[in-house]
């Protein structure tokens, strides 16, 4: 590269000029500089001035004459080094901006209702609304199935052939892809959920059934009154 | 774990004493069995494709033997390999035995030998591992991600392991749930009832009580009982209405009913 | 998730260019995607695959060659384009790692058994709770494959179909992403561990000790008849 060269001897005859105070180290050569802040740069939540820059290189760095090298290497391309007050920043080219939609999403948690919905669904598919409500023991709200609909983490599934034919909600191939399975039958098990630490390991009173039968179990008979008041 | 003062010195010199402590003092900190051997395994100074087993089993047994001279508990599973390795030990030294089928003496050795360099090999790649450069460390993601605020979206995440967690929450409440009868075993009077309604009007004649038990419900003995005392009732309730007669030849013989004649 | 609107969106703007055929379709000059690319990467903290660059980028952007081009560029800079899985990213160069304290973030300590157990999951994957049990010969600690979940380095893999189906561990694109590896194929001193056997897996010959697991079915059988004296 050529002009490291020229931009080492540039920083030679800067030296000549700084002998005076800081000589006991050798600063690194520019080229080096313009790594470093660049890196700096790129890694920092926050813009950075040249006075941050240089406390955190090494003795002796001009950070400024770096700037000025980096900013012309960013010239035209899909980034650029931007004066935000009087702190540098790497930022996308404006005219690159609408590049950008995915980065302007805002993710928050998803509620516990709609946790504990999914979870149903993904364990017990296909399943009707009346049989999450009875495992949950509340009821589920028309928002939180249209919101997990919307996130297209579940589907509707084919129709019940029972009295009202019911719909029936199953998962989706994206719900799998975020939550990084394979198929819905490789969530672990309550056993396994236990063993891993997730689940409180208190012996069950009585008889319990084990994971393999729940996942087979659609819908739980029997226990509706318990969850009724 | 400073015991020292607690071992009675008569058997042993306090070098010797001191050797075997050394060793024994941090069972704790063995990864169990495995692991100790694998300690015990570097006193030979061999690569370990050429340890020899009968050796380390020795070494291991009179750890163990050590350990209890001092009077130091071993984990269960410590006593099981030494077990094992006293078996092993006599399988390498006896003429094998030709009516005993079963791996050979030699085959159990080579495979402890394989788990051993197996443990090791994963140990040394965990470090090589550890020892990379890592995001967060030694190299650096983007620190300002979202940059063009243009259009503001929200959406909705979670992890696996919430939903796990939900799921487990759900399900963890029938673990403590108060005692309730499970329906599936209780037949009501109301249910009975029902079903004898529709059931009487094509008998017309005297029927056992018994035959008019649903179907499924005539063999598991908690589930039969429940039906016969709900269809009992149910009977009463309709003698009680006049839609039906009852009859019973003696104490415990079989109750008949049928559709009271002038009803239809 | 919000990509694939922003797909759809980028796709109906470019079905008024679409007339025939895609390859009628102009995509824009090589330098200009490479400038996408670069904008994109640098834009997000998380590694972008190729498929996801090109859903952004405008149609008929060939996103692979416009990174083999970006790639070069960056070589020997203060950061690099990284690939990770099949995903690329821009991270700073590992050597200028000392400048970066203030972004360091502290990563929960691991212990021995959690950095042993990951680096069996990696070497082994997919593999069972009763093989790293079987490799490591303890049980495997509650909490310590939670550790590894919660950190998104580890997730759960396909079932075996073996008796009892257990669930198995793969690492994930995280796990890659931290330890700068472009592939599980890259994991130091794997070829090694191959050739030598020590990654296949060799049932114990009859009756050989092994950790005692909580859950009885997964554990190695044979041993109890052995000891029970």
């Amino acid at each position: 590269m050529t002009d490291d060269v020229t931009r080492d001897e540039s920083v030679a005859q800067n030296h000549d000029d700084k002998r005076d105070n800081d000589s006991l180290f050798e600063a690194p050569p520019m080229g080096e500089q313009e790594r470093m802040v660049e890196a700096i740069l790129f890694a920092s939540a926050e813009p950075v001035t040249v006075k941050e820059l240089e406390g955190r290189m090494p003795h002796g760095s001009d950070a400024a004459e770096a700037l000025v090298y980096l900013r012309k290497r960013y010239e035209g391309r899909g980034v650029s080094v931007v004066k935000v007050g009087d702190a540098w920043a790497i930022r996308t080219a404006p005219d690159l901006g609408y590049l950008m939609q995915k980065e302007t999403v805002e993710t928050r948690k998803l509620s516990r209702a709609a946790i504990e919905t999914l979870a149903i669904i993904a364990y017990h598919q296909p399943v009707t609304r009346a049989e999450i409500e009875e495992i949950r023991g509340v009821s589920v709200s028309r928002g939180t199935i249209d919101q997990l609909i919307e996130m297209e983490w579940i589907r509707f599934g084919r129709r019940r052939m029972t009295p009202g034919r019911p719909v029936t909600f199953v998962v989706t191939s994206e719900f799998l892809d975020h939550f990084g399975l394979e198929s819905a039958r490789d969530l672990p098990g309550l056993k396994e959920l236990r063993s891993a630490g997730l689940l409180e390991s208190r012996p069950p009173p009585g008889a319990m059934p084990g994971p393999e039968t729940e996942d087979e179990d659609e819908s739980p008979e029997g226990q509706s009154e318990l969850f009724e008041d | 774990m400073s015991e020292t003062e607690e071992f009675e010195s008569d058997a042993m010199s306090v070098s010797a004493r001191l050797a075997a402590e050394a060793l024994i003092v941090d069972v704790e900190g063995f990864e169990g069995p495995l692991d100790l051997l694998l300690t015990l395994s570097r006193t030979q100074k061999v690569d370990l494709r050429k340890i020899s087993v009968l050796e380390l089993a020795e070494q291991y047994l009179g750890f163990v033997e050590k350990a209890r001279h001092l009077r130091i508990e071993l984990a269960a599973d410590y006593l099981v390999m030494a077990a094992w390795l006293a078996f092993l030990k006599s399988r390498l030294l006896l003429p094998p035995d030709p009516t005993e089928d079963g791996p050979s003496g030699e085959e159990l050795a080579a495979h402890l030998a394989f788990q051993l360099e197996r443990l090791q090999a994963m140990r040394d790649v965990a470090a090589k591992l550890m020892a990379r450069d890592q995001l967060g460390r030694d190299f650096f993601a983007r620190g300002i991600p979202e940059d063009v605020t243009r259009v503001r979206r929200v959406t909705y995440t979670a992890n696996l392991l919430d939903l796990m967690q939900g799921y487990a929450r759900i399900r963890t409440k029938d673990e403590f749930r108060p005692f309730v009868m499970d329906r599936d075993a209780v037949m009501t009077m109301e249910q009975a009832l029902d079903r004898m309604r529709g059931l009487i009007g094509y008998a017309g004649d005297w029927t056992d009580l018994t035959s008019y038990l649903p179907e499924g419900w005539e063999t598991d003995p908690v589930r039969r009982r429940s039906a016969t005392a709900a269809n009992f009732a149910a009977t009463l309730e309709l003698a009680k209405r006049g839609a039906i007669e009852l009859r019973q030849g003696e104490i415990f013989a079989p109750i008949q009913i049928r559709r009271k004649p002038n009803d239809g």
